[in-house]
């Protein structure tokens, strides 16, 4: 499956080698940038879909890990079984999602707003029965589709996962776009802040809240599906995202996307210079604890001392 | 085509055990216990949770060997009755259920768990209740128990054949990943110590915790350290993602393990290239060309049509349920210690109850003398046999020098590598 | 429960236990209890010593429960922290007991374990409440801890990773637990079975009372109002941080007391006690039995242990998708938990008669499914609104 | 603006002259709170004097709300500091503000939904020492609820849960008291009671800070206004002199001058 992407695709490597090799020559630790990128991307992307849906929504989707599962099943199996092209498996993965997402915000959520703990249990059943479930019909794993791209040239390291470093900066402009400048973003933010006002304006909010789940989890669907080439495909792959996302969305705080790309890079950053350093689990130890102090420090996550820090320059000016 | 027949006679085997068990109900009144009218096997095997993908054909190939000695007359003319409830991959249910197996079914013999961990959490109910009990999964090694019977090779056996093969063939240079707990830490060890046996030396060695799954940092040292070969001792879901990371990172070096391909069969579930140029160390792999082992896959694949592979743990639940029947028709009895006794003055285990070829248990330490072979992966996934030989378990026989037969009949303890060589644990 | 006719103290004692706090104040739900409590007493005795010792871990888990539902149900505080503090007590209580050896040993470790996660919640609860972590931050950063505990136990299998005699075993845990047991050498009594049984019923019937004390009294009012409006409650006068730091610390200590008894139970410790599921598992029992009532947790918890055992007997691949199903089922059918939902009824059918009330609750449902099925239709619903992150977060 | 004395006896009602600092219980020294580049507090310097009921207008945005926040503690200022009764208030927490004698009674309805009326009164009662059986009765005649004393608070109306809230706020015989708009969202009869019931309270001798919109309810119990505008004290003093000054019917009322 190295073919999907076309030629625009063969080339971003050849790409992003040579822009490091023009990085290496001027004495930047190329290894360890990739790694940073790497850890980045994997954190942005794993928390993406739950921020929307916690911090627009309020709910806590415990089942989050399983929607990303879904993701990269259904992607999967549209490579292996219908012979799909990967990028166009990908999209599929991530709409199959978003609409299993609407189904379930119809159907189940839409009873427990402003329940925010009932809504974590029943989506942690839902978890319980989307892991089992896929693994009583697809078996314990699925067939994996290869890499694409190969290496980096000159360098050990996959071209495909520096590729999602980009893919995770799309993802966080696209939402950026489609909250702040389309009509259904602006539509989406009035119910969230007042839904009476928004509901006598004429605005339909019980399609907002449909759309703005749907979204959050067709989110976890394509990061699933970004991961579906170079992860194993198995039932319980979800819950390796579920620490990241979490530790992402309270270290982030209240906005949905200055917080994910502040909180994506710090940790990520974080996460990767100590793996380097210590070795991966003082990495993740590392991870963990940085989450803690952030929360004990900053009670409004990152986005709140991103305020503290405008203040300031407020202040001077 | 044959899961028809199959399936039919198992259920005619069903019916005849209901029957011959009411019938006996009738005629013996009361009775019950151990010496009741069925033998009563208990299997513990994951079906769900994180080592289903492992656990699950360790059921089926239990449920094959049972069906099989039921069709044939059972043991003794009596059934077996198979106790397998779904322990989840979950330790607290693993302790539940054992418990209920043994004072609630009264099974006369267990099997149960993949991990070490779970071993190491039962263990204290098997020795309260002297529970006869089989542990198939390769493992660590050390294990010296009076009830427990290790029916993989360890972490020594496995090693043993794959590491002086890599040193020969490709360097003394090593550098190990292994996973970041007991096993993959006791494995790590156990590499040292064949190293430098064989004149080889670890001199990189990175633990990856098992919640892992990115492997940037890790095949960026590997690159720079440049080893001549490296052993992989990974474990689990997480770490295989590790495979396609390689490969598409472009990094080739040979690689030796212990863990990767036999268990999990990454070879078939990863798309070629990914495994290419790693070399196992394992008793089985259901790729050896033997016709008694075509015969037994032949056998499985019908029993289980969806089945995804019989791995290295199944074959080693399949036969040590032949070795149990062997057990009490020399004992003439179900009597655990009976059995235990039987067991303790070793066996051989022969013909088609053995798809990996003979292999004898060693009575005095519970462990098995297996067939170890370096099976290599090719580009397109292809198995090959390299080398074969039969390794004993050493460690708990020669090194520790335990005779759980005689003197250490008491014992209920684990030896680590650490206490014994100055080379492990440095 | 004013009975005139009981002895005055008794009479006091009743009086302390019963309130509006919890949910059976009456004659007839102390019937129930009394009833309920002698066939648990005699439950051993019925269908022996190990039936017994498989509920004794069900009992010990509603030690578990009841420490959630104090500082859940009756303070509002989410906490999936409390898996921590029983981890951390049963793991200093291997490491106490095995080093120390012998009965005496081990009566000195179920202090000291105790203490140790009373410490530890202490500590943690500082750090949040006195750093301003609120709601469903408490919730993630308990969590958070929790995970990095597993982490940090998963990898001490090494020989370095040692407490005196004990290895910390990583992955593989500590094994060789002893049964439970308290004296010294040559005076103590060993626990196990039945005996076992009667020890954690014993305890877990003084938690519940005390707690019912505790959620009954001036503090108990307290709790609730910091619940139902910590900003309001502050302003009245009322340390609110205080009085959460208490609470935590006191059900970290229940919390522990539970990992002590468990860890003797499977006379084993691995740190699976601090894995996301394990910590998500009590607050389903809470959830299903009840929050806001003590004996909601513990029934809670037995129906549904005993359940998913029961299915991963009988069901075995399905059983996983069975414990979904019963959780959405329940939070979406009763969702103020069994024990609340059962009350509810009583109190609807003795108010309105059995076959007035039937008739009122088929009409109930009927508007219910007209409503739920204009819902299902095309727009015009009215939905109850998503509070933002910033209502969530007060 | 000199440190107040410490005013310990509570004297009857003394109509003191504005900036007055002899009779102050509360005063603010150039309290400034910054939200981001908003400034919503700018230095603001104030009284309120024993015995007085004060109200504090203002039109949306002016700080009124932010500068109560303040004075609770449920904020802490970017500036300033804040006087009560002698003390310095700047830095001590919240519920020991509450200790000192402040009580607030929040904007919207701030009561213990799940609880009964006498319940919610219990609350605040159960940590004095007063005489918790006849200050529960006395309170519960004053506002009004003594037969719904056991209802839910949750069953109560609008009106009577605001009602419920002064009650459990002045329970603790504060020696000041803020409201935050207690006549928001209510009938002309629910207003009057309201009304009624801070008149008879102030005749006990408590002082009141009122944040209030509604001019005609201003009328109805005040002495002395102060007008807010964008964070600062735009003006203040007796009401009838503040309907008249042509700014603040520019600013506040919305009328041109």
């Amino acid at each position: 499956m190295t073919t999907g992407f076309g030629a625009a695709g063969m080339l971003t490597p050849l790409v992003i080698g040579d822009v490091l090799g023009a990085l290496d020559s001027v004495g930047v630790p190329i290894p360890q940038l990739l790694q940073m990128a790497d850890n980045i991307a994997f954190i942005a992307l794993a928390a993406i879909g739950l921020t929307i849906i916690f911090g627009m929504m309020g709910v806590i989707n415990l089942a989050h890990g399983e929607f990303i599962m879904m993701g990269a099943y259904i992607t999967t199996l549209s490579v292996n079984v219908a012979s799909i092209p990967l990028p166009v498996a990908m999209l599929l993965g991530a709409l199959g999602t978003a609409v299993f997402g609407a189904i379930v915000e119809r159907t189940i959520v839409r009873r427990l707003y402003g329940r925010l703990l009932d809504s974590m249990i029943v989506t942690f059943g839902l978890g319980l029965i989307l892991t089992q479930g896929t693994r009583i019909i697809f078996g314990n794993s699925l067939q994996s589709i290869g890499t694409p791209f190969g290496n980096v040239p000159g360098y050990t390291y996959s071209g495909y996962r520096v590729l999602l470093l980009f893919a995770a900066i799309a993802v966080l402009g696209a939402v950026y776009l489609v909250f702040t400048r389309t009509e259904f973003g602006v539509q989406a933010r009035a119910t969230i802040q007042d839904p009476e006002t928004a509901r006598a304006m004429g605005v339909d909010t019980d399609r907002m809240y449909t759309i703005t789940f749907a979204i959050g989890s067709g989110l976890a669907g394509l990061t699933g599906a970004l991961y579906a080439p170079s992860a194993t495909i198995v039932p319980g792959m979800g819950q390796s995202f579920l620490v990241e996302s979490f530790v992402t969305v309270v270290t982030g705080g209240s906005s949905v996307l200055l917080g994910t790309a502040l909180a994506g890079g710090i940790l990520g950053t974080i996460n990767a210079i100590f793996s380097n350093l210590y070795g991966n689990f003082i990495g993740q130890i590392a991870l963990l604890i940085t989450a803690i102090i952030v929360i004990r420090l900053l009670p409004d996550g990152l986005t709140g001392l991103a305020a503290t820090i405008r203040e300031k320059i407020g202040e001077r000016q | 085509m044959s899961e028809n027949r199959i399936s039919r006679r198992s259920v005619l085997a069903t019916g005849a055990a209901g029957v011959g068990a009411a019938l006996a109900g009738c005629s013996g009144g009361g009775g019950g216990g151990s010496e009741g009218d069925t033998i009563k096997i208990g299997v513990l095997e994951d079906q769900s949770g994180n080592f289903s993908l492992v656990g699950t054909p360790k059921w089926r190939a239990s449920k094959l060997a049972i069906e099989e000695i039921n069709d044939n007359g059972g043991i003794m003319g009596q059934q077996i009755e198979l106790f397998d409830p779904d322990p989840q991959s979950d330790n607290q249910r693993y302790q539940q259920l054992t418990e209920r197996l043994i004072q609630q079914e009264e099974v006369d013999a267990l099997w149960a768990g993949y991990s070490s961990a779970t071993r190491e959490a039962i263990r204290p109910i098997i020795d309260r209740e002297d529970q006869l009990y089989f542990y198939t999964t390769q493992y660590e090694g050390g294990v010296a128990d009076k009830n427990v019977y290790c029916m993989g090779p360890t972490a020594r056996q496995q090693l043993g054949s794959v590491v002086p093969y890599m040193i020969e063939n490709f360097g003394t240079d090593i550098y190990t990943i292994a996973a970041d707990y007991n096993f993959g830490q006791l494995s790590a060890d156990w590499v040292k110590v064949i190293a430098q046996e064989n004149g080889a030396s670890v001199n990189n060695e990175e633990f990856i915790p098992l919640s892992n799954q990115s492997f940037g940092s890790t095949i960026s040292n590997i690159q720079e350290a440049d080893p001549d070969f490296v052993m992989a001792i990974l474990v689990g879901n997480n770490h295989s993602s590790f495979w396609n990371q390689r490969t598409s990172a472009g990094l080739e070096i040979p690689m030796g393990t212990s863990t990767v391909m036999a268990q999990g069969y990454q070879h078939k579930r990863l798309d070629a290239p990914a495994l290419k140029d790693v070399y196992g160390g394992f008793n089985y792999m259901e790729e050896i060309p033997t016709d008694r082992n075509e015969d037994y896959v032949s056998r499985y694949y019908d029993r289980w049509p969806d089945a995804g592979y019989a791995n290295e743990e199944s074959i080693n639940n399949y036969f040590s349920i032949y070795m149990y029947k062997k057990a009490v028709e020399e004992a003439g009895t179900t009597d655990q210690e009976a059995v235990k006794e039987v067991l303790n003055g070793g066996m051989e285990i022969t013909g088609d109850r053995s798809p990996e070829g003979d292999i004898s248990l060693q009575g005095p330490v519970h462990h098995m003398t297996h067939n170890m072979r370096v099976m290599k992966c090719d580009a397109e996934h292809n198995i090959t046999v390299e080398d074969q030989r039969r390794i004993p378990e050493q460690f708990l026989s020669e090194t520790v020098g335990i005779d759980l037969s005689g003197p250490d009949s008491e014992l209920e303890e684990q030896f680590t590598p650490t206490e014994y060589y100055d080379a492990a644990g440095e | 429960m004013t009975d005139g006719r009981l002895p005055s103290r008794l009479d006091g004692i009743a009086r302390k236990l019963n309130g509006p706090n919890t949910l059976g104040n009456s004659k007839a739900f102390w019937l129930a209890f009394a009833v309920g409590m002698v066939g648990m007493i005699a439950y051993p005795l019925v269908r022996g010593s190990y039936a017994a010792g498989q509920t004794s871990l069900f009992l010990v888990y509603g030690l578990l429960a009841l420490s959630l539902s104090l500082i859940w149900g009756y303070t509002g505080i989410l906490s999936f922290g409390q898996v921590a503090f029983f981890g951390i007590a049963g793991y200093t209580y291997a490491i106490v007991s095995l080093n120390l050896g012998g009965a005496f040993g081990q009566t000195v470790a179920l202090p000291v374990a105790v203490g140790v996660a009373t410490l530890a919640a202490f500590v943690l609860g500082y750090f949040m409440f006195y750093g301003g972590v609120k709601n469903v931050y408490v919730a993630i950063l308990t969590l958070v801890v929790t995970l990095v505990l597993e982490t940090f136990m998963a990898q001490t299998a090494g020989s370095e990773w040692a407490i005196g005699s004990v290895q910390l075993g990583g992955f593989n845990g500590i094994p060789g637990i002893r049964n439970f047991a308290l004296g010294v050498e040559g005076a103590s009594f060993s626990l196990s079975g039945s005996g076992f049984y009667w020890f954690v019923l014993t305890l877990l019937l003084v938690a519940y009372l005390g707690s019912r004390i505790l959620v009954n009294s001036r503090f108990g009012y307290t709790l609730v109002a910091i619940r139902e409006d910590a900003e309001r409650t502050t302003m009245l006068g009322y340390n609110v941080k205080r009085v959460k730091l208490a609470v935590f610390t006191l059900s970290g200590a229940l919390a522990g007391l539970s990992g002590v008894l468990y860890a003797t139970w499977g006379n084993y410790m691995d740190p699976s006690v601090f894995t996301i599921v394990f910590a998500t598992i009590p607050i389903v029992w809470v959830t299903l039995g009840g929050r806001e009532s003590l004996l909601g947790g513990i029934v809670g918890t037995i129906i549904i242990e005993r359940l998913r055992l029961w299915f991963s007997v009988n069901a075995s691949e399905f059983a996983i998708v069975f414990v979904g199903v019963i959780l959405m089922t329940t939070v979406l059918l009763v969702p103020r938990g069994i024990l609340p939902g059962i009350r509810d009824g009583y109190v609807f059918f003795s108010e309105h008669g059995i076959r007035k009330g039937i008739e009122r609750g088929r009409g109930t449902i009927q508007t219910r499914i007209q409503a739920r099925l204009e819902s299902v239709g095309v727009g015009g619903s009215e939905t109850e609104t998503p509070p933002s992150s910033e209502a969530v977060r007060e | 603006m000199s440190t107040p004395q410490g005013l310990n006896v509570r004297e009857q009602p003394a109509v003191a002259a504005t900036g007055s600092s002899r009779d102050a219980i509360l005063s603010t020294n150039g309290l400034t709170k910054k939200f981001g580049g908003l400034t919503a507090v700018d230095s603001v310097d104030f009284t309120v004097d024993e015995g007085e009921i004060r109200c504090l207008i203002g039109p949306n945005g002016a700080g009124k709300s932010t500068l109560l926040e303040l004075i609770t503690g449920q904020l802490t200022p970017t500036d300033g500091d804040i006087y009560f009764d002698g003390n310095e208030l700047t830095d001590m927490e919240p519920h020991r503000r509450m200790d000192a004698g402040i009580s607030i009674k929040f904007q919207s309805p701030h009561i213990y939904e799940s609880l009964s009326v006498e319940q919610n009164l219990r609350v605040p009662l159960q940590r004095t020492d007063r005489d918790i059986e006849a200050v529960l009765a006395r309170t519960l005649d004053r506002i009004a609820l003594a037969e719904k004393a056991d209802e839910p608070a949750s069953d109560l109306s609008h009106g009577e849960k605001q009602r419920l809230e002064i009650g459990m706020a002045v329970t603790l015989d504060p020696a000041l008291m803020l409201l935050d708009e207690p006549v928001a969202g209510m009938s002309v009869d629910e207003t009057a009671d309201i009304a009624e019931l801070i008149r008879s309270l102030h005749d006990d001798g408590m002082t009141f800070l009122v944040v209030e919109h509604d001019m005609e309810f201003v009328r109805k119990i005040s002495e002395q206004v102060t007008v807010l505008n964008q964070g600062s004290v735009l003006t203040q003093g007796p009401i009838e002199a503040i309907e008249n000054d042509e700014e603040v019917r520019r600013i506040y009322l919305g009328e041109n001058a």
